[in-house]
């Protein structure tokens, strides 16, 4: 290790160091004060942003090519900080209210931004690992933190024991892949790859192994089942941050490996893709409509959207469209990261203790009551439904945009077809919320509300001027040798 | 370029729904004046469109960003296929405005920023000359729509609301499909590029036909996919109907003639006697199915499917005179079944109540809503003298002309739904109007007021102007259907 | 390589071996003649009293957690151990380093409560 | 061959210790102590084996029957196995050929200790937790907890040496005593590893979970006949390799105060027994001596003090050896 | 040994472990067949690190088993809290959350 190679890394080291120093800072900060963890633990964030903008979207390697941090990895992560951000204020109050309130949740929530982080850094088979495993046990215990309360804790055993079983297969890739090719770097496979040394079978049969991986970790189906209990169990503050952080993650991964390393057997994967993307387009959308717990929907919901980003990855494999594969993917993460932020926001208002007021039909009256917060769920619904101004359109639309490149007409039609079915589930919120009588009680927490209100201004505003955040996206291209 | 008068047109009732958003929800009155205000100045500026129409400069047309690498621009203009609609959209705005005086009581701040956001998209879509901002503002008129049906609607308002919303949004999403294909063949989204470009496409004509067909379809509605409109029809409260009846279905029938038309001459020259089939049998249909009706606004949402696939055969004729007729017919339409919903309306406010049977020998106690009822009437059945009456013999003069349809016998039945329509409005006239009074309470009923009046007398002043000198208003149309005509002979050349 | 192991397996073999050679001697000449007094659990020769097998402190768990985790950890130091003198000085702070986010853990633990005995 | 000797070496020395052990535990209670089998007694042993060959096993009722028998010959492999590393001099001459007194010199010498003291822990685990008896249970328990808990101090101490000699290999560790035990430059490990592998070991003053007082006789409550005498041999077993063990890594194992080349090579096996027959007799004492510690003090002992200090000793160690650059 | 034999192996012991996640109620053999999964990869790595002469393998397997050891840290502690709470880590009795 030498100095280079820590500068390079040095948001990631920066998070890290300041996750393990808040936990024993924690440790003398009174029960009764632990806003002050939140605020120690947004202002390590803040300053990890601060250094991951300022560095830039050059790309750098350090130990030994192990990590490689590049336009990819910052504008990534870029939006787990700030989901990061967000996931803070929104546990803020939450936590208060449902009597969970520890410290450690602002730790464990550093560790896990570090692990997706890593994520995006990793140019390594094993730091892939690594990283997947970072991120995901602080989440199994978020899952979980709600103490004492079965719903959580059944949560976070089926996440631990799914995600296990998960990492299982991307550990077995991975081996697989190191079999065939003696190398676990991503350049050293692609080297064994074109050399001719690698041997197909294991290769094959591991980049379907971290195919599998990575489709539990962002709820491809049908690797999906986890995701509703999990979703629906877990405090919603995580649920919230879950839902962003680790379905972008096990994109990431997927895009560095596959990008990277698996480019000579896209003629093999491409069929699979377009399988799974169809299939957890149409079996998402369509599981999210008998839904009537506004979570669960939402799970269902999220579990479709990765159905859509898994379109766009279809045709990898294509190198004029392998740029606007990557581009369109980054900019859906974004879209869909605010959206979701946003909505849970709103939910996170609205529920009240032991998973009250979580039904869809709680949320009758709603835009009448709290007009402005009715305004921010119904532009967030329709960002995911991808209907026009708001920033869900230009997400969607790059990423059919790209099947279509790419020539996936009918992959595409399938998307659009899917988002009509999930036109309905997410029009009937907006309409028990305008529609229907009843008197919702909202939480008034300035933190909650304004992560809500700022999530749908953007949605709005950079769906009318979405070129910077485009041309960013398109500019964030991974270091590819 | 904020001096340019479409742009300001266009987006100056946002100015009016931002100043309303300001209000308190009780200063009722503070708000419609606004919205009425807003919505006059947006007429106002429509007729300095209107002035400068034919000028070069007075569109925008610039880039707006890149997505992949494609331009997507923000491209408004002003020509002769969507003047009328401007003005149309612009004219009945603050019609329905007024409308809702007394009609809309409840959260009136809502309903005045929907309908202005409405408009909004209306204009938007009339006027957007690249494809994507032509869907993003297709794709926004839903939203408030929606929310006019959803909220101020009748008793089965959420559904009629969702259907609506789902229908409308299944015909565009196979629409951005073609879009996108469109997109990544030519290269650009913007129309007349498009058009340059139009080589690049011509092996995929029919289907793309097919899938902007579908939306446009969907949106006029034309039989058998017009199953959304009655209910939408029913539900949607009067202002909302007069817009959906007057303006949004027009958007349907625009997009025929602007994009599948325009970008896929010889598909639609292909498939020409299929569309003015399915056409001719809307008309039939509608016709038949608005005489069973006992409910007069869901007789008039009928008559509308029955009108609309005039507008239809009058498209698919594809000669001068079927699209003029066309165009002009739209006009006429968004007039006359207006002021017919704005009637019903004015009946609804006074005996809430839109049954037939409720009503009878209504000359009576309200003579002069019986009296302009009945020009509407007769208007939208197309007697001499009246609007109706020049659009639909354009029409059917086109239609029995038509090279493109090869067959008399579209027009001929066609001309068979003009008898029906006499049948079914005349049989509404006798049963509201005529006849003695059956239930007490419709004897003393009050008669128009001067605001219903001026709601509806600058309707009556343009049905008779169009009837007896339409010639201005040919005069405007003329431009576009020149253009669309030769986009078709020479498709019909290359296909010989 | 295998077959420097091979006395391993030897000598495994034969503790197997007399591992089960004892218990089967003591079977095999032993007398068998079980009462129902004889084989309830024994309690001081009260009679048994709930189940055997109770819940147990949760304590023993939190130890056999943190066992786990810091045996890894000296897992680690094991090779380091071996080859520390030839990475010198960066090898040494890695290992600090490395060590220092240890004791944070231990740390933690030790103010959690977790090291307390009831 | 050596294998058999090594398991017959400890299955007698096991049977001599407990006969030590009792004799020495009377002397220090002004007791004789068993004295009548034989000269000394020294028949004792086997005739205690004969007594528990006769005796009745008992199986209790509601035990995992295959796990009950299973866990005594769980216990005692371990015990056994242990020592297998365990050089007893350079080599001989046997027959005319040279034979390396030490049955593997494995790379990894210490690793293989640390990994089959783990697995000793199974056994008891199972013993207790098989019984289905509350004394039983609770006693495994605590036997697990305790010994996982010292097991790491136990670890670290060990590395001591490890370090010191810059090779696992046990070989390599006892020659690079031949001057010096590393006692003197390592006494903090060596007390350490004293202290760990008594509780390891579960004897005094660390025989918590036998406590007579509170637990019956702990894990092996139910146990009985040559199932007992297994768990019995285990533990006498295990301080014989404890000894054996620490001998080696701290002592200077064969190496260490006779050149091991001298007798023909067999001054190496006399070291080592030399000093292991001290360290079992340390042991015995301790156990007359000292009294048994509350159980809450021995984890606190074992987690608060002996792993810090193990750790901190590690640390100094490179540090000092490094910047020496010894 | 040929290589196969330890690929047969690993395989072998991959699928029990598949099977025991799929097939297995309760939570803590589930738990075990996913430490069987975790060491089948191992064996993998350290299989193809002996056969390609490289250190990668073996020292990838060090990483594996700590995460591996903090995997069972996290899912004990789960299992504990569940257990306290519930009497059962039967995972088909966690029905709480239904789809």
């Amino acid at each position: 290790m030498t100095l280079n190679d820590l500068i390079t890394i040095l948001p990631l080291a920066f998070l890290a160091a300041w996750g393990v120093l808040l936990l024993l800072v924690d440790l003398w900060i009174p029960a009764n004060r632990k806003g002050l963890t939140a605020i120690l633990a947004a202002g390590g964030l803040a300053v990890t942003l601060g250094l991951t903008l300022a560095r830039g979207q050059h790309s750098l390697e350090a130990f030994n090519g192990m990590v490689s941090v590049d336009g990819f990895a910052v504008f990534l992560d870029v939006i787990f900080l700030g989901s990061g951000l967000a996931g803070i204020a929104l546990a803020y109050d939450y936590l208060k209210r449902t009597h969970i309130e520890r410290g450690e949740y602002y730790s464990l929530l550093l560790f896990t931004v570090a692990g997706m982080m890593l994520m995006t850094y990793a140019n390594d088979l094993v730091i892939v690992f690594l990283a997947l495993e970072l991120l995901s046990l602080p989440l199994y215990v978020m899952a979980g933190f709600a103490r004492l309360q079965l719903l959580s804790e059944e949560a976070a055993l089926k996440y631990f024991l799914m995600g296990a079983f998960s990492s299982t297969f991307v550990l077995y890739g991975v081996a697989l892949i190191f079999g065939a090719t003696a190398r676990t770097d991503l350049p050293g496979v692609v080297a064994a790859v074109q050399g001719g040394t690698a041997n197909p079978v294991f290769f094959l049969v591991g980049a379907a192994m971290l195919l599998v991986g990575f489709g539990f970790k962002s709820a491809v189906m049908p690797f999906h089942m986890w995701a509703p209990d999990v979703y629906q169990g877990s405090p919603s503050s995580v649920t919230a941050f879950m839902t962003v952080g680790a379905k972008a993650a096990g994109f990431a991964a997927l895009l560095r490996v596959f990008v990277v390393a698996f480019q000579s057997i896209s003629a093999d994967m491409t069929p699979i893709l377009w399988a799974l993307a169809a299939l957890t387009m149409f079996g998402g959308n369509i599981l999210a409509i008998a839904q009537s717990n506004i979570k669960r929907m939402l799970a269902y919901a999220s579990i479709a959207q990765s159905g859509y980003m898994l379109m766009a990855f279809v045709p990898y494999g294509q190198g004029a469209v392998l740029k606007d594969t990557i581009a369109a993917m980054l900019f859906f993460l974004v879209t869909y990261s605010l959206a979701t932020l946003g909505a849970w926001a709103v939910v996170i208002a609205l529920e009240k203790e032991e998973n009250k007021d979580l039904e869809i039909a709680d949320y009758a009256g709603l835009g009448r009551k709290y007009p402005w917060l009715g305004a921010a769920m119904t532009v967030f619904m329709l960002s995911f439904t991808g209907m026009p101004l708001t920033l869900g359109f230009w997400g969607k639309f790059y990423l059919f945009s790209t099947a279509v490149e790419g020539g996936f007409t009918g992959l595409a039609l399938v998307g659009l077809l899917t988002s009509l079915i999930s036109a309905y589930y997410y029009l009937r919120v907006v309409v028990y919320m305008f529609m229907k009588p009843g008197e919702p009680t909202l939480t008034q927490d300035p933190w909650i509300q304004l992560t809500a209100l700022v999530s749908a201004f953007l949605v709005v505003a950079l769906s009318l001027f979405p070129g910077p955040l485009l041309d960013y996206a398109s500019a964030a291209l991974m270091l590819l040798r | 370029m904020v001096l340019n008068p479409i742009l300001l047109m266009t987006f100056f009732p946002l100015v009016g729904a931002a100043v309303i958003l300001f209000f308190k929800s009780e200063q009722k009155s503070a708000i419609r004046w606004t919205a009425l205000i807003t919505s006059l100045v947006t007429f106002g500026l429509s007729l300095w469109v209107l002035a400068a129409y034919g000028r070069q400069d007075v569109g925008i047309h610039r880039l707006w960003f890149r997505i992949a690498g494609l331009p997507i621009h923000f491209h408004m203009a002003v020509d002769g296929l969507n003047i009328l609609m401007v003005l149309l959209t612009t004219f009945l705005t603050p019609l329905a405005v007024l409308s809702t005086w007394k009609a809309v009581e409840e959260r009136v701040k809502g309903f005045m920023i929907f309908f202005l956001l409405l408009e909004v998209g209306m204009l938007g879509v009339f006027l957007a000359l690249d494809l994507v901002l032509f869907y993003i503002f297709w794709e926004f008129t839903l939203i408030p729509m929606y929310f006019l049906i959803g909220l101020w609607g009748g008793e089965r308002r959420i559904y009629a609301a969702v259907k609506f919303f789902l229908f409308t949004m299944a015909g565009s999403v196979i629409m951005l499909l073609a879009i996108l294909y469109l997109g990544w063949n030519a290269k650009t989204f913007d129309l007349p590029a498009l058009l340059a470009a139009r080589d690049s496409f011509a092996a995929a004509q029919i289907p793309l036909f097919a899938a902007f067909a579908l939306a446009f379809a969907i949106k006029v509605p034309m039989w058998p996919l017009h199953t959304w409109l009655p209910d939408a029809h029913v539900e949607a409260p009067t202002a909302g109907s007069v817009i959906l009846a007057g303006v949004l279905l027009k958007m349907g029938a625009y997009g025929f003639l602007r994009f599948n038309l325009l970008l896929f001459p010889q598909a639609s020259l292909q498939l020409a006697p299929w569309m003015a089939g399915l056409a001719v049998i809307g008309i039939l249909y509608g016709a038949a199915v608005a005489y069973t009706q006992k409910d007069v606004k869901k007789l008039v949402a009928y008559s509308s499917v029955s009108h609309l696939g005039f507008v239809m055969l009058g498209i698919f004729a594809l000669n001068a005179e079927g699209l003029s007729g066309a165009i002009l017919q739209m006009v006429n339409h968004g007039l006359s079944t207006g002021a017919l919903f704005l009637m019903v309306g004015f009946l609804y406010e006074r005996r809430h109540t839109r049954l037939m049977e409720s009503f009878g020998g209504l000359w009576k106690s309200v003579p002069v809503l019986a009296a302009l009822a009945l020009i509407v009437s007769l208007s939208s059945m197309g007697l001499p003298g009246l609007n109706g009456f020049v659009g639909e013999f354009t029409i059917l003069t086109g239609a029995f002309g038509s090279a493109a349809l090869g067959s008399p016998w579209f027009a001929g039945l066609s001309t068979l739904g003009v008898i029906l329509a006499a049948v079914y409005l005349l049989h509404m006239m006798e049963k509201v109007f005529l006849g003695p009074i059956t239930h007490a309470e419709n004897r003393s009923l009050p008669d128009l007021s001067p605001r219903e009046l001026a709601v509806i007398l600058p309707l009556l002043v343009v049905i008779f102007w169009i009837g007896l000198y339409p010639k201005p208003f040919f005069g405007l149309i003329e431009p576009g259907v020149a253009q669309i005509l030769a986009a078709v002979q020479s498709a019909a050349l290359a296909l010989h | 390589m295998i077959e420097h192991y091979l006395p391993l397996f030897v000598i495994l073999g034969l503790a197997v071996f007399v591992g089960v050679l004892v218990v089967v001697l003591g079977t095999i000449f032993g007398p068998k003649r079980p009462t129902e007094r004889k084989s309830s659990p024994y309690e001081s020769g009260m009679v048994p009293y709930g189940p055997g097998r109770r819940r147990m402190s949760v304590r023993y768990y939190l130890v056999a957690v943190l066992f786990i985790l810091f045996d890894i950890e000296v897992i680690f130091v094991l090779p380091w151990a071996v080859t520390f003198r030839d990475l010198g000085m960066p090898g040494l702070w890695l290992m600090i380093v490395f060590l220092l986010v240890l004791e944070v853990a231990y740390v933690y633990a030790w103010k959690k409560g977790a090291l307390e005995w009831e | 061959m050596k294998s058999l000797f090594i398991i017959l070496f400890m299955t007698a020395g096991f049977a001599y210790v407990t006969l030590l052990e009792r004799r020495v535990l009377a002397r220090m209670q002004v007791r004789i102590g068993p004295n009548r089998a034989g000269p000394f007694g020294l028949l004792q042993p086997v005739a205690d084996g004969v007594k528990l060959i006769f005796k009745e096993e008992l199986i209790p009722a509601y035990a995992d029957k295959f796990v009950f028998v299973l866990a005594p010959v769980l216990t005692v492999i371990p015990a056994l196995i242990i020592t297998a590393v365990v050089p007893w001099g350079p080599q001989v001459m046997l027959f005319g050929r040279p034979v390396p007194l030490y049955l593997v010199d494995l790379n990894i010498g210490v690793l293989y200790i640390v990994a089959v003291t783990s697995i000793s822990v199974y056994g008891i685990a199972l013993a207790g937790w098989s019984s289905n008896n509350k004394y039983a249970t609770m006693g495994g328990l605590r036997a697990t907890a305790q010994m996982i808990s010292y097991e790491l101090a136990l670890g670290l101490a060990m590395l001591a040496p490890v370090m010191m000699a810059g090779s696992m290999s046990m070989v390599d560790v006892v020659e690079s005593q031949r001057t010096l035990p590393f006692i003197v430059l390592q006494p903090v490990a060596f007390l350490i590893y004293f202290m760990s592998s008594l509780a390891e070991i579960n004897r005094a003053p660390f025989d918590m979970p036998e406590a007579e007082q509170e637990l019956t006789a702990g894990y092996h409550t139910e146990y009985s006949g040559m199932k007992f005498a297994l768990f019995f041999m285990a533990e006498y077993i295990k301080m014989i390799a404890v000894a054996m063990i620490g001998s080696t890594l701290f002592l200077g194992g064969y190496a260490w105060p006779l050149p091991p080349e001298w007798l023909g090579g067999f001054a190496g096996p006399i070291n080592l027994l030399a000093k292991v027959l001290v360290w079992l007799f340390v042991i015995i004492w301790l156990r007359a001596t000292l009294p048994r510690i509350r159980y809450d003090r021995l984890m606190f002992y074992g987690w608060k003090v002996l792993f810090p200090v193990a750790l901190v000793n590690i640390v100094i160690t490179a540090v000092v050896i490094v910047l020496v650059g010894g | 040994m040929p290589l196969g034999y330890y690929l047969a192996l690993s395989a072998v012991m991959f699928v029990i472990g598949i099977v025991g996640v799929l097939v297995r109620r309760n939570a803590l053999i589930v738990f075990m067949s996913l430490e069987l999964m975790f060491n089948a990869a191992n064996l993998l790595f350290v299989t193809f690190a002996a056969y390609y002469g490289t250190i990668i393998g073996q020292i990838s397997v060090f990483f594996v088993m700590t995460v591996a050891a903090a995997e069972v840290a996290v899912g004990l502690a789960l299992m504990v809290a569940i257990f306290r709470t519930k009497h059962s880590i039967d995972v088909d009795q966690m029905s709480s959350l239904k789809g």
